[in-house]
């Protein structure tokens, strides 16, 4: 039997001259399951899109790839991969008709029920459907014509951990051979049997999955190991007095209910996470503890009440720049009383004591990576000298590299004797940088 | 059913506001109404007594929110009062002129909507290539080519120098394609743009990728899910257009000397005569708050998020 | 690159334009279509009466000839009796479009129902009383002399003759139907003055001068009434067009002058500024020809007139340093160090009053005279001040539409005439005035009107004459000789396509 | 983009140089030369001359001066009008909010051409007259923005950011709100100049703006209107005129578009 996909010496440069594939060799034999795992930038989307064939125009591919028919195609996101102004049906019986078929009558049903789906909600609209049943009805259609291969990019990014696993295992049971295109180790390691390392355009280490987590041999997939959140986590909590204490916070905006009981105490130097799904109440109770709303009943004892003395690190780093600011005033903003030309010196101090040594100081955030936004925010919070950083699900959107190093350096800051409260959905990133996790669920938090 | 009755109302008070404005612009203009009055009845050269007569027969001596109320109550109950020039009632003189203007921006509207989509599709089809360097060209063009130069030019091309169709227009179906024409000009390359740049966001979504690596081609794209997507953003400016065509046919209803309301407009501008300005623009600003409503409406039944 | 994409919807609405022009009915022979710019608000006899004769559907009683005379029309005869009454005698056979004859009964009921309702009527004629006494005589009594009364009976403004029963009227066209577009007339089969060669009339109403002037050129229309002179020089060199002029000049530029304030209360300078004005300039090279040049106040044909207007630069000079104005170091005159400066009034609603104000003062600035140019939105309004306007344009001839001279005197030179604006207050001039409304021989008449004329331009230029107006149309090739009426008689029985002798 | 930048300086800067330098070199643009009328282009004149003999390159270039004059003081006097009234509204809120908002949502929910000739209507034909009218109807859009930008400005989490670290309010606005502000505007009204010119020059074509002799391109076209079968030099020049102004306008527009 011949591979699902064989791509041979494949290069891929775009129209602006970036190289994003150097030299790419790959196979996935019929019913193999490869996971291709990367940092952002690494290349592994232009990898997807070029056995896909959605590569830009004006992108020059050299090299081969050979698949054995067109492959199927799982998306990252399920709500931007469905037309919302068509039905759920129509995205599933799409399939066919971009082939040139016509659907058989019952196929796309069946398609879904077989991934337990309820078949009348298919002539609903996707923003009727949840994230995890929508991405399992794109699985239902990448699967619809049995393709031999289905690429599936990121699959899970977009859904909350405990439905990845659902829809892994939905695509497990409709896909013949695998694609899987991921940023996450982990989930690789868990539903792969072989993972391949892309590093700059290239692969750099290919190997069984347990093989490559227990002994990684190339220094870029060591790193991508050892930035994994330990899931033991739990360190000892330093002792100390509570620098922040809430006590039985509620809050409510109109007749919904967003923090209906939280207490809490932070102490200088600790790390608190707070875990919680979205709509749980986490982003409200991190406004409290900011003070940028009052609490409705309960108390919230703080410290001080200088200016700076509590500072935020947003969800979106590159939002929370001045996109018109070169970012030694953004990093130095804090510090109004100093003249222009010390505050640019503190920010290349500062800049190099994160290792972004090598950024100029008068570059816009435009210019600059996510994760690098997210530590020049960091930056602009500890210039603040706060008793209380804030941290409002400081790694989304980020790689994995770059997650770990934002981690790392909160946990920095943590270590210079100021108190870091991170909320996040991301129990794993919590593990491995807090001392302490509590949980809220429906705005009640339990410790 | 709510939300309508809300957009209605919402309507409703943009109306009103609009209509102390319009009613405010009279005010403040310059000028004796009783003069105009007596003027509009033949009486050139009027004596103190009569200025005095008509003064009082309109009011003019009552507080301005007496005078506003007044003036409400009757546009409400459709009398505008009578045009200075004429005598007429406003609204005689404005049912008269509708139809004709109402033929013409239809016409225009019809014309507009083919070129419309097929530079936006030529122009997301042929993305970054001559087609789409060519539609961009054309949209330039079209919106800064002036409709009274190019009314000025194709009446004396092809009415003059062809003979075909005629000069002074009498308002008929005959004669709507050449007025019709110069207005659509405008318009397509308004719509071409909105619709192309839908289009261009709905070919570069995630959604279009996925269909894309099901086979589809460009075309299928565009029209399956392109469309759908481009047909919000066009009913809105649509209507906007539509609603807004009577201040943008002034010009072209001057030019070809068509018996529409923009026309009755400008004369009224031009003779001072202040009540069928009033009408004119109270009608524009109805015209243009219906087409908003319309298009709000069918954006609304087109998507189902909404 | 516009081309290529325009193209579907221009073949579309050319495909349109076509199927509709061949939808049209094949134009008659003999069906004219004039395009003008006055609608016509009404057939309603006394308010909106002197469109009818304009239009050939309604008729006068007397008629005003090419020649600035007047001679019977609807009437056989028009004898004074005495001082103050005179008896009208119908033509025999004249019948009103409703088939009624127009017999004694008929013109009393009819100039009763005017002297009741029609201003212009009444202002003239105020008193007067009407009597039949025979089967086509009746006896019009005056209160007051009317000297001018033949005059009065051939104005379009003033007598048009209707059936009061029936509101129709005699002229050899009907009227089919009329709205704010258009007048369409039908020839009327039993015009009682013969054949009318003319099957039909249409005539559209179109306010723009370019759109009326297009229509000629592009066959929609035959003829085009009142072309702007802007658009007449674009014709010149158009094999397809020809302009047509009336014989006479009935209308006049002419600058009202202010002559209650300095400097032209002081008729030696206004005496100058009619000499500074190089009339033949403005007429011919200014505007190209489309005026012409007045040599006095009323047109050389008439047999009173008097040509007294000339261009004498030397002179107007001599006047001005004899009224104390010294040139100035830039040339323009002063006195006690005040400018001789003057503000000319050009007025929006007749373009041409603006280059023609223009020119005027660069002729002006020879003599010494520093002229500023204004514009305003309505002549008459603006000269009702008596601040701010030295010259006000106007277009207002000196002769009535029934060819009567002395109500126009009357009315702008009169001491507080209606259109007195300049403020002349002249007895001298008054009592001759006065003389005319009594003076029924016309040598007597001639000898006073040459006496205003004498007093009114070369004794005290009270008034600036510019330049004549023509009457012109623009004619379609099956009316290149037509001649346009030099008193708005557009249409008669005899109106007609000129055939195959201009054909070619 | 590049492209949009480089022509629409270019053709900015030729109308300037038109503008500025045109009564320098040309003849006297309103002195009339009844030798010369309706001469077709030639050395001493380059586009010909008019009805009156007036140099056609000399009316264009002072037209340049009325007609561009005009229009950016429309727009400059809309921006300016707009950013006060809408910075006021966001930073206020409540009633002035309220006052402020209704006026420009009923200015926006009437067509700016619409609002320009109701104005015009009730002051009088005449070039101030809509110089004026027209900056009624262009201030409402430029509000609205301001409006909107100060008020998300209030919850953006750079703002956020400088608040919580003690940046005073003022300093807040001047730093982070006004200079994006100024960006948005300035591509609205580059957007609104070239509609502005349309807008200007098609009203003074139908005589509601500038009167004669003034050398408005829109006014130049409706006196030479008569003229384009005999003379269609004197269409050509106010026509290509404006269409190269209203070029240039919006490929800035979209060049300061794509840079937000």
């Amino acid at each position: 039997m011949s591979p699902a996909l064989e791509v041979s010496g494949l290069s891929v440069t775009y129209r602006d001259g970036t190289r994003a594939l150097r030299g790419v060799s790959l196979t996935v034999e019929a019913g193999e399951r490869l996971a291709v795992v990367g940092a952002s930038g690494s290349g592994k989307s232009t990898l997807a899109r070029a056995v896909l064939g959605l590569l830009p125009r004006g992108a020059l591919a050299e090299g081969s790839i050979r698949t054995d028919g067109r492959p199927g195609y799982v998306a990252q996101d399920p709500f931007t991969a469905c037309d919302p102004l068509r039905t759920v049906g129509h995205h599933v019986r799409e399939a066919w008709r971009a082939a040139g078929l016509r659907a058989p009558q019952g196929a796309a049903e069946a398609a879904v029920a077989a991934l337990s789906l309820e078949v009348a909600a298919l002539a609903e609209h996707p923003h009727q459907w949840s994230g995890g049943m929508l991405q399992r009805a794109s699985i239902a259609a990448a699967g619809a014509l049995s393709p031999a291969l289905t690429v599936a990019d990121e699959p899970t990014s977009a859904l909350d951990a405990d439905l990845a696993d659902e829809v892994m295992a939905a695509l497990g049971r409709s896909a013949g051979a695998l694609l899987v295109i991921t940023h996450d180790l982990r989930l690789a390691a868990r539903w792969a049997s072989r993972v391949a390392v892309l590093c700059e355009g290239g692969v750099v280490e290919t190997g069984p999955a347990d093989r490559l987590l227990a002994d990684p041999r190339h220094p870029h997939t060591r790193a991508l190991v050892a930035a994994l959140p330990s899931a033991s986590g739990g360190r000892a909590a330093p002792q100390g007095p509570a620098l922040v204490e809430a006590r039985n916070l509620a809050r409510s905006y109109g007749a919904r209910a967003a923090v209906r009981d939280a207490s809490l105490a932070i102490g200088a130097g600790q790390v608190v996470g707070v875990h919680g799904r979205s709509g749980s109440g986490k982003s409200t109770l991190l406004r409290l503890l900011a003070g940028l709303e009052p609490p409705d009943a309960g108390t919230l004892r703080l410290p001080e009440r200088r200016p700076g003395w509590v500072m935020p690190v947003f969800q979106d780093a590159r939002a929370s720049l001045d996109p018109l600011w070169p970012i030694w005033r953004t990093i130095t903003e804090p510090l109004t009383g100093l003249r222009a030309a010390r505050r640019r010196a503190r920010a290349v101090e500062a800049l190099a004591s994160v290792g972004l040594g090598h950024l100029d100081p008068r570059t816009r955030p435009g210019r600059l990576s996510a994760g690098q936004c997210q530590r020049v925010a960091i930056l602009r919070a500890v210039m603040a000298a706060p008793a209380l950083v804030v941290a409002d699900e400081p790694t989304s959107g980020l790689d994995t590299v770059a997650a770990g190093r934002v981690a790392g350096l909160l946990r920095e800051v943590a270590e210079g004797g100021t108190a870091v409260v991170v909320v996040s959905h991301d129990l794993d990133l919590l593990g491995g940088l807090c001392d302490d996790v509590h949980e809220i669920r429906d705005g009640v938090m339990t410790p | 059913m709510r939300r309508l009755l809300r957009l209605l109302a919402s309507a409703a008070g943009t109306l009103l506001a609009a209509s102390l404005l319009v009613w405010g612009l009279a005010e403040l203009s310059p000028g004796d109404p009783a003069r105009q009055v007596l003027l509009s009845r033949g009486v050139a050269v009027p004596v103190e007594t009569q200025i005095e007569a008509v003064r009082a027969e309109l009011g003019l001596g009552d507080a301005a929110p007496v005078r506003y109320a007044r003036w409400l109550g009757g546009a409400l109950t459709g009398d505008l009062g009578s045009s200075w020039r004429t005598g007429r009632p406003v609204t005689a003189e404005l049912g008269e002129r509708l139809p004709a203007t109402l033929r013409l921006c239809l016409t225009a509207v019809a014309l507009a909507i083919l070129p419309a989509f097929a530079l936006a599709f030529a122009g997301a089809l042929g993305r970054h290539r001559w087609p789409d360097a060519l539609s961009r060209g054309v949209m330039f063009a079209g919106a800064a080519v002036p409709s009274f130069l190019l009314g000025v030019a194709l009446l004396e091309i092809v009415v003059v120098r062809w003979g075909v169709g005629r000069v002074v227009a009498d308002g008929g179906w005959a004669d709507t394609p050449l007025p019709a024409a110069t207005l659509a000009a405008g318009i397509v390359a308004q719509w071409a743009r909105v619709t192309r740049g839908a289009l261009i966001d709905a070919a570069s979504a995630p959604f279009a990728d996925v269909s894309r690596a099901r086979g589809s081609g460009e075309l299928r794209v565009l029209l399956v899910h392109g469309l759908p997507h481009a047909a919000p953003p066009l009913l809105a400016v649509a209507g906007m257009t539509v609603g807004g065509l009577l201040a943008g046919a002034a010009v072209v209803e001057s030019v070809f000397t068509w018996p529409g309301v923009g026309r009755l407009l400008v004369e009224a501008i031009t003779a001072r005569d202040l009540p069928v300005v009033q009408g004119c623009v109270l009608a524009g600003v109805l015209a243009f708050l219906a087409g908003a409503v319309a298009a709000d409406l069918a954006t609304r039944a087109g998507d189902p998020r909404l | 690159m516009s081309i290529d994409v325009k193209r579907p919807f221009l073949a579309v609405a050319l495909l349109a334009s076509l199927a509709a022009c061949g939808a049209q009915e094949p134009v008659a022979q003999a069906r004219l279509r004039v395009v003008t710019p006055y609608s016509v608000k009404s057939l309603d006899p006394i308010k909106q009466g002197f469109w009818a004769s304009e239009w050939g559907y309604g008729e006068l009683l007397m008629r005003p000839t090419e020649r600035g005379t007047v001679e019977p029309w609807l009437l056989a005869s028009l004898s004074r009796q005495g001082e103050s009454a005179w008896t009208l005698t119908l033509r025999q056979g004249v019948r009103f479009q409703s088939g009624r004859t127009l017999d004694a009964v008929a013109l009393k009921e009819l100039m009763e129902a005017h002297l009741a309702r029609n201003p212009a009527v009444r202002s003239a004629l105020e008193g007067a009383k009407v009597a039949v006494t025979g089967p086509l005589a009746v006896r019009l009594e005056t209160a007051e002399p009317v000297a001018n009364l033949p005059s009065l009976l051939a104005d379009e403004s003033m007598f048009s003759v209707f059936d009061v029963a029936s509101g129709t009227f005699t002229g050899p066209f009907e009227v089919k139907s009329l709205d704010s577009r258009k007048l369409v007339l039908a020839r009327d089969p039993g015009y009682w003055g013969g054949k009318v060669r003319l099957d039909g009339v249409e005539v559209r109403f179109v306010p723009d001068g370019q759109a009326r002037t297009l229509a000629v050129r592009s066959g929609e229309a035959d003829l085009a009434f009142y072309p702007p002179t802007d658009a007449l020089r674009t014709l010149k060199g158009d094999a397809r067009v020809s302009i047509r002029e009336a014989a006479l000049a009935t209308g006049q530029l002419r600058g009202f002058l202010n002559v209650r304030k300095a400097p032209l209360d002081d008729s030696r300078v206004r005496r100058a500024l009619s000499l500074a004005v190089d009339r033949k300039e403005l007429a011919e090279t200014v505007m190209d020809g489309f005026y012409r040049t007045p040599s006095g106040v009323y047109p050389e044909a008439l047999p009173y007139s008097v040509k007294n207007l000339r261009t004498e630069l030397p002179a107007a000079e001599r006047l001005l340093e004899e009224a104390g104005w010294r040139r100035g170091a830039d040339g323009t005159r002063a006195r006690d160090g005040r400018p001789l400066a003057i503000t000319i009034n050009a007025y929006s609603p007749q373009p041409d009053t603006k280059p023609l104000a223009v020119a005027m003062q660069a002729q002006l600035a020879k003599a010494g005279f520093l002229v500023k140019v204004a514009e305003v939105p309505e002549n008459y309004a603006a000269m009702r001040s008596a601040d701010g306007w030295d010259v006000g344009l106007s277009f207002d001839g000196s002769l009535s539409y029934g060819f009567d001279p002395v109500a126009p005197l009357a009315q702008m030179m009169r001491t507080k005439g209606p259109r007195n604006l300049g403020g002349i207050a002249d007895p001298g001039l008054d009592q001759v005035i006065d003389g005319l409304a009594g003076a029924f021989e016309p040598a007597e008449r001639d000898r006073l009107l040459r006496e205003a004329q004498r007093v009114a331009v070369e004794e005290q230029a009270y008034h600036l004459i510019v330049v004549d107006r023509v009457p012109r149309v623009v004619a379609g090739p099956r009316y290149r000789d037509y001649r346009p009426s030099s008193v708005l008689l557009h249409l008669d029985a005899s109106t007609a396509p000129c055939g195959d002798s201009c054909g070619s | 983009m590049r492209a949009s930048l480089l022509a629409g300086t270019a053709a900015a800067a030729l109308l300037a140089v038109l503008a500025l330098a045109g009564p320098l070199a040309l003849p006297d643009p309103d002195l009339p030369d009844y030798a010369a009328k309706l001469l077709p282009p030639s050395a001493a004149h380059p586009l010909g001359t008019d009805q009156l003999g007036r140099d056609v390159l000399a009316r264009l270039a002072s037209g340049a001066r009325v007609t561009l004059g005009a229009a950016l003081a429309v727009t400059t006097l809309g921006a300016a009008i707009g950013v006060v009234a809408g910075g006021v509204a966001g930073y206020a809120r409540g009633p002035v909010d309220a006052a402020i908002s209704r006026v420009v949502d009923v200015l926006l929910a009437v067509p700016s051409t619409l609002v320009a000739l109701a104005v015009v209507g009730a002051l009088g034909p005449g070039l101030v007259h809509l110089v004026l009218a027209m900056s009624v109807a262009a201030w409402a859009p430029v509000a609205r923005l301001t409006r909107s930008h100060v008020l998300t400005a209030a919850t953006r989490p750079d703002v956020v950011a400088a608040r919580m670290a003690g940046v005073g309010r003022g300093r807040v606005v001047l730093g982070h709100v006004l200079p994006g502000a100024f960006l948005r505007v300035l591509a609205v009204a580059a957007l609104g100049l070239g509609e502005t010119i349309i807008g200007l020059s098609g009203l003074s074509f139908l005589g509601l703006g500038a009167q004669p002799p003034t050398a408005e391109w829109g006014q130049m076209l409706a006196e030479s209107r008569y003229d384009l079968a005999s003379s269609p030099w004197l269409l050509a020049g106010p026509g290509v005129a404006i269409l190269v102004a209203v070029s240039a306008a919006g490929l800035l527009s979209d060049w300061l578009g794509e840079r937000l």
